[in-house]
């Protein structure tokens, strides 16, 4: 029998620390699938983000950098320009992108910065135990929205996807989902665009991963899946926001 | 000996550090210290295998700054008061990451938006870390263009020497005026291999990380204790001072930067009414020339502070005398310069 | 003939596995592994395709799949 | 040797550029050199000045609170600086645009109708060259010919153009010292 | 006497803040105070006339901070350390626009990320200022859940009465642990009238501003001296401290917050063995309660200062002492908690 | 004969400090006549930024808190917050709202604050003589981009209208110009609508002006305005991107 | 029957109100002001229409209409 | 009297509640307590632990390194604190989860087969409760009605619909300690 299923090799042996069932796991795994397909391990360069990610130094097997709270994309900036033959990829959480870190990744895509950013969209704070994000839904409870977010104080979910789009620069854009197998298949095919972007050095892409948080949701794995399902794909569609002709 | 140019302090401090090997500039500007900023575009912008970005923030530019010093490469920004400020978070980061860089502080009048005159308010966040918890930046304080030039080149080594990132702490006097300047060769010194530490992508070699925390307090503590040996390393091999007339000196003037150069008229005249003035002048202020204070206090017992604020450097200064001597201030604030004269009337006062 | 190896310690039991498989082989063990989870199980192997649905769907990459 | 010169006016007048003009011609001339400018947003509309000081010593402090000379080509810029030049100083003021008397009498006052003179040269722009002419001929600070070459050096390639309108401003401006 | 309520310290901080009267808050989550905002959302967001934000970054929290509080109510917010080193422009600003505030920093092993668990590593940048210029903030150091609520009432009114940002400078221990408070009756003082100068509109008035600049530097020197007289007036009225068994000492520690706890544990467990150690716990860590240790130098001709750093707040011992005793240092860092049993070792080998 | 224009009231009689043909005294003009007319002058609180407008305190007659470089819409819905009776407005520049303030302003306008922003795009920072703005244009020469904006390594200039247009709670977003008096009077109207919908707890409403900066664009200011007409105008469409049914 | 009065000492030179003139009745003065600019001046006021474009573009409030 | 206590576990085992109860129990009656969590993301998945202190003094350090007792629920834990634990001290450990001998024997130890109680019980969330209940009937640190009384005040509404079974767990516990 042959082997067609095994862990990837940019990936080490390291248990992930993340809770059952969380996506962030899948999420590592295709990014470190897409960098083995493309044989890219040894010049790729990764920052992790402050947030339940921030141990992904541990999990893949690549020089990895960890950026303070939501500056990934200027570290990532930083290092790409240093080292424009290097493939430079952060990976986000959505409090991490969409709160604190608005300007970084709004410029390092209107700059079309030659990076690729993985954005874990899980609607919540993971790391923090739970807090609303930018893109938590309308009526979600939260620890800073105990009585669901409410637009009137709160405003809307923010679609980061959708807003980055407008940036004539941010050549790739996808929202993409985990929460069944047919749609971890559709991720890997937008991780693996947003890479070659890189590599054929047309600018700046990102994919926006929606993902559970079992944990701060306060649902099972399985029960989470169906929650992203039911509740954030209405919101946030998925697709490809921008594409660029070629890779189309 | 190399042609003498005029040249504007910030504008030096960008054709000292690209000679110094620096391709990679981030910043934000503001005044007094845009023209560097304007500077290093005019040239970055035109070299190879080099980049300058006006970042979106000062907070962006350090952290560019954090990723590119993690390549291994030199880089700088620069900034005034308010824009330092903002960059706390990131030297905090930079510091434990052990990244060399270079940062600039043209500081001005503050706190808050303050003035745009020249100050020097930011001892304390300069010298103390105004950022989280235990670091030092190793702070370099020119006063002429000259010595910006010179200090400029020695802080990309220091920086690279130590990985610690390196402050220029100046203001906005000696940013704005023109002096003429000459640029020697860098000095050469021997420098650790970066290639040991360097993210540039794991090719033939183990994958590395520059994480700079660790949730095990036992290890953040060794790294904390590790940096603190590198602190008494600088303080043991790299403090730097000027001294002027200390010998005969009855009463001696600490000061630093632009307002050491005003003392100097302040003695000279002094010298011409029969008053004895000594001036110490801090080239370092981390590591702080504590010793040769404690020295200076054993003879002499009268010892003047003056800074272009209300009393920063004073702590030090006294920390070095150690209830020795009698230690004075005087200060001016808010971006007021304050001239030879009124010194000299303070020193008569004391 | 397709089997699946399950790495029971990296395994935490979140039954994302369970749902994914096609076949409904995969159930959950009774017994805990060193982490304190029940780690999921095949049964009836024989049923397995080899798709690796189960493997692409396990956040802790604990499957292997082999055909 | 000591010369501390402050020179102000409104900014857009060239204040500026004549200041790093003594200043270059001075280290051409082997001389210790400062300037330094007043800054920030000052330079939009309001007043602009800048301090040289030429020195056959090394230069301890930058700040001169009691100039020898005074350059002033407007009227806030009179009232500023005048009462700082020291005894025995000169100001040089732009009678063109400062209809106003020096008040104090132990200082040399030269008055120049700058802008007149500028505009009979066909720009008005060139008013600081004049005033720089007067400066330069009455203190001989340093050689007329060491400013013409520090023009050459030093002008911006966009202003090189009027380097021979320049160096008329000069001569025009040097004429009015007897 | 009121009921006892088991809470945590993170809590307790929000009830406080509200019982005194604060409505509003916007801070971002950070461990370990996070609960604290937890509970100002809970409680903030049920209440008229009130205001909770969770707010994009620790920069925009501290100026919406500036906004609230520049309208006269009270206002707070909290953070742990690489989140306060990101309001260090803000709080320049605040202090020179003297807008009363509080802001809570429940430090956490540092620099950088650093890591989650409780130090003292920020105290120079409380307390020395670690935004740009010559600015202080009210420094409060409690070392109780019960201490934690009557400083953070306390904080307000000072906050008020000297149109100063106030913080609360505890640890991660602090805010995570629970023991039983009381909730009595803020303290009532005599406070400024914020109509005075709080914008709201200029209705029936002369229109106001609040401009934490002047061009004009000698404008804004008046205005850095006219802080300075309010510091010396700080330093003067509100010094607080704690002192065990100082008089009959032979060696003295000096510690604050939940350090100084383990310190009583020490000197309890040190009398059973015969040595006669005393504490002095700072409360105020700004205004620094320097005469109490000077005056003890004169008698007591040892110090330890412990703290969970590599050594801060030693320096405004050592200023105090002045040269009169010997000031050695212990200190934990990086998360790192010392217990009763070292420092007592430490003790000995003095 | 009656006077048909004069001085709005909510102008002190400070002169204005900018330089001469600089477009901030329009636009200072327009909202002083807007607060007029609506009659708020007691009720309103501007906020002014760091730029040339910094010192816009000294001319507007209102209540005025100067907030920190980029933080302006943060410190405004700290006011708003605390009286929420008051109008509030922010007056900012292109660097100030555009880079440093990136995050701000995407969230104060995500939450819908119910404030109004008035962004001056000059293209470029004027207070600091001159460096490029995030919206400076492609070739646009500055102090640091000596030899024009270059989409490569600079991207595009930001279009922020557009891009806030995409959030949910962003009630009205105008962008109108000065360069001539006809597009005067329509940016007063824009003006006007802006606090209407402040002033009916509509929410978040933002006028970007196009505006010169003869000073640093080095032109004079009747070249200016028609460099502004040429350039500016076919990359900054003119328009209004949202609007509440009900103010349309 | 209409005027227009210039604050010559607002004033700034900038002549954006000579562009907007519709009648082009607005000149610059020969003369400076305090500041040093050349004041705007309304030449031909019978043709002066009161339509204001001028106050309405001219960026220092420097100019009154009436009507 | 000074009772230190810590418990430690898997994260979701319950652990911080039984901490708690206990130092609320010890408020109630009248003692000093204080309860102090192990915290961040060791929650996710991960072990965590608290302390709990009950004296009848003012407590100084709340730091406890060497507890009187240990509650663990985990073989990571048991390998973490068995030895910190004060000779003649009380290790009370969950039999369920960690088949591994205790080495030290210079204290009293017990073993709960907890989990094994809880799911007879019908709900394996509670083992923490047994625990707790041999806890109390062992050491009688504070009255076990207390606890009952702990248990009503303290639980949140949402657990409160558990409290018989949680009342039943603690007896269960209690009745292990002949
Ligand atoms: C400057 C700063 N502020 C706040 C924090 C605390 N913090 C750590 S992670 C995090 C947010 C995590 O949420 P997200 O980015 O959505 O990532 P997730 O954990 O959900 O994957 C925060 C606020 C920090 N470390 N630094
Ligand atoms: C934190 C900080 N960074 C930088 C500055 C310097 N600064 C003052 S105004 C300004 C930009 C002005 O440009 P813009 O916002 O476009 O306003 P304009 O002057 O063009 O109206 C900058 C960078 C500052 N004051 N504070
Ligand atoms: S807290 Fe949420 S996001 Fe973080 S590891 Fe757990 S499930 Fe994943
Ligand atoms: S490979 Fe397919 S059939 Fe086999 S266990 Fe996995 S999901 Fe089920
Ligand atoms: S998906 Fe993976 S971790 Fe989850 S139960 Fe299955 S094998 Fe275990
Ligand atoms: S610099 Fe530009 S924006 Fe600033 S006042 Fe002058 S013209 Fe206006
Ligand atoms: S009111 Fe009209 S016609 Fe009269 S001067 Fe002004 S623009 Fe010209
Ligand atoms: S528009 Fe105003 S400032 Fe400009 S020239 Fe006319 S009157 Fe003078
Ligand atoms: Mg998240
Ligand atoms: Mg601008």
């Amino acid at each position: 029998m042959k082997k067609v299923f095994e862990r990837p090799k940019s990936l080490t042996e390291v248990p992930f620390s993340y809770c059952p069932g969380c996506h962030h796991g899948i999420a590592h795994r295709l990014i470190a699938e897409v960098i083995d397909e493309f044989d890219l391990r040894e010049k790729t360069i990764g920052v992790c983000p402050v947030g339940c990610s921030v141990f992904a130094y541990l999990f893949f097997d690549l020089d990895m950098v960890c950026a303070a709270h939501g500056r990934a994309p200027a570290v990532a900036t930083g290092i790409k320009r240093a080292k424009p033959d290097s493939i430079v990829f952060t990976y986000q959480g959505d409090g991490d992108l969409a709160a604190i870190g608005t300007a970084e990744i709004v410029h390092a895509a209107n700059r079309g910065e030659n990076i690729t950013v993985i954005f874990i969209n899980n609607a919540i704070y993971g790391m923090t135990g739970g807090q609303m994000a930018p893109t938590t839904l309308i009526g979600q409870v939260t620890q800073t929205s105990p009585y669901g977010r409410n637009e009137q104080t709160m405003g809307y979910p923010i679609k980061m996807a959708e807003m980055l789009s407008t940036l004539k620069k941010a050549t790739y854009i996808a929202r993409v989902s985990l929460h069944k197998t047919a749609n971890i298949i559709k991720a890997k095919k937008a991780i693996k665009k947003a890479f070659q972007v890189q590599i054929e050095k047309k600018g700046f892409s990102l994919v926006e991963i929606l993902s559970t948080c079992p944990t701060n949701w306060g649902l099972s794995p399985v029960e989470a899946s169906k929650w992203l399902e039911k509740n954030m794909i209405p919101y946030y569609p998925l697709g490809e926001f921008r594409v660029p002709e070629e890779v189309k | 000996m190399a042609e003498k140019l005029l040249m504007k302090g910030n504008e030096a401090i960008g054709e000292a550090a690209i000679r110094a090997g620096c391709r990679f500039y981030f910043g934000y500007p503001i005044t007094p210290q845009s023209e560097l900023t304007a500077y290093m575009a005019k040239k970055l912008l035109r070299m190879e295998d080099a980049a300058f970005i006006q970042a979106e923030s000062e907070v962006a530019a350090i952290n560019m700054v954090y990723g590119a010093g993690a390549t291994g490469v030199r880089v700088m920004t620069s900034s005034s008061s308010p824009g330092i400020s903002l960059k706390q978070e990131g030297l905090s980061y930079l510091s434990l990451a052990e990244i060399p860089c270079v940062v600039v502080n043209m500081q001005r009048g503050g706190p808050g938006l303050g003035s745009i005159q020249p100050a020097q308010g930011d001892y304390f966040q300069a010298t103390k870390g105004g950022g989280h918890g235990d670091y030092h930046l190793i702070v370099l304080a020119p006063s002429s263009v000259q010595e910006l030039v010179n200090l400029t080149m020695d802080a990309f080594n220091l920086a690279d020497q130590y990985r610690n990132p390196a402050m220029i702490l100046g203001d906005g006097l000696l940013g704005q005026m023109m002096e003429a300047v000459e640029f020697k060769e860098p000095p050469k010194v021997a420098l650790p291999d970066k290639n040991e530490w360097a993210i540039t992508g794991c090719k033939g070699r183990k994958p590395r990380h520059i994480v700079p925390f660790d949730l095990d307090p036992l290890v953040l503590e060794s790294w904390n204790k590790k940096m603190g040996e590198k602190y008494t390393l600088l303080k043991q091999k790299e403090v730097r001072y000027e001294l002027l007339n200390t010998e005969e000196a009855e009463l001696i003037i600490v000061a630093y930067g632009t307002v050491a150069r005003i003392i100097k008229t302040a003695i000279k005249n002094a010298k011409n009414e029969g008053i004895k003035i000594g001036l110490i002048r801090p080239i370092t202020l981390f590591p702080f020339p504590e010793k040769v204070i404690a020295e200076a206090a054993e003879r002499v017992k009268k010892f003047l502070v003056v800074e272009m604020s209300l009393g920063q450097m004073i702590e030090d200064v006294k920390l070095a005398v150690n209830g020795k001597a009698e230690v004075k201030f005087y200060g001016r604030s808010g971006g007021v310069v304050p001239t030879p004269i009124e010194i000299l009337e303070e020193v008569k006062k004391i | 003939m397709a089997k699946i190896v399950i790495d029971e310690e990296r395994c935490k039991g979140c039954e994302l596995c369970l749902e994914a498989c096609p076949q409904k082989i995969i159930v959950m063990a009774e017994g805990f592994n060193k982490k304190g989870y029940h780690p999921a199980q095949q049964i009836n192997p024989e049923k397995c395709t080899g798709c690796a649905f189960c493997a692409l769907t396990c956040p802790d990459v604990a499957i292997e799949v082999f055909k | 040797m000591l010369e501390e010169i402050i020179i102000a006016g409104f900014g857009g007048q060239g204040i500026m550029l004549i200041g790093r003009l003594i200043a270059y011609a001075g280290m051409l001339e082997g001389k210790k050199v400062a300037w330094m400018p007043s800054y920030g947003p000052e330079m939009r509309g309001g007043t602009a000045n800048c301090t040289v000081i030429v020195s056959s010593e090394e230069i301890a402090s930058p700040v001169v609170p009691n100039p020898h000379s005074l350059i002033v080509m407007n009227k806030p810029s009179l009232d500023k600086f005048e009462h700082m030049v020291k005894k025995d100083g000169l100001i040089i003021l732009n009678d063109s645009l400062i209809n106003q008397a020096v008040k104090r009498d132990d200082v040399t006052v030269i008055k120049v109708p700058a802008n007149e003179i500028a505009d009979q040269l066909g720009n008005s722009k060139i008013a600081n060259m004049v005033m720089l002419g007067v400066y330069i001929k009455k203190t001989e600070i340093v050689n007329m010919e060491t400013i013409y070459k520090a023009l050459e050096k030093g002008l911006s390639s966009h202003n090189r153009d009027l380097l021979t309108l320049n160096l008329q401003a000069l001569e025009k401006g040097a004429e009015i010292v007897k």
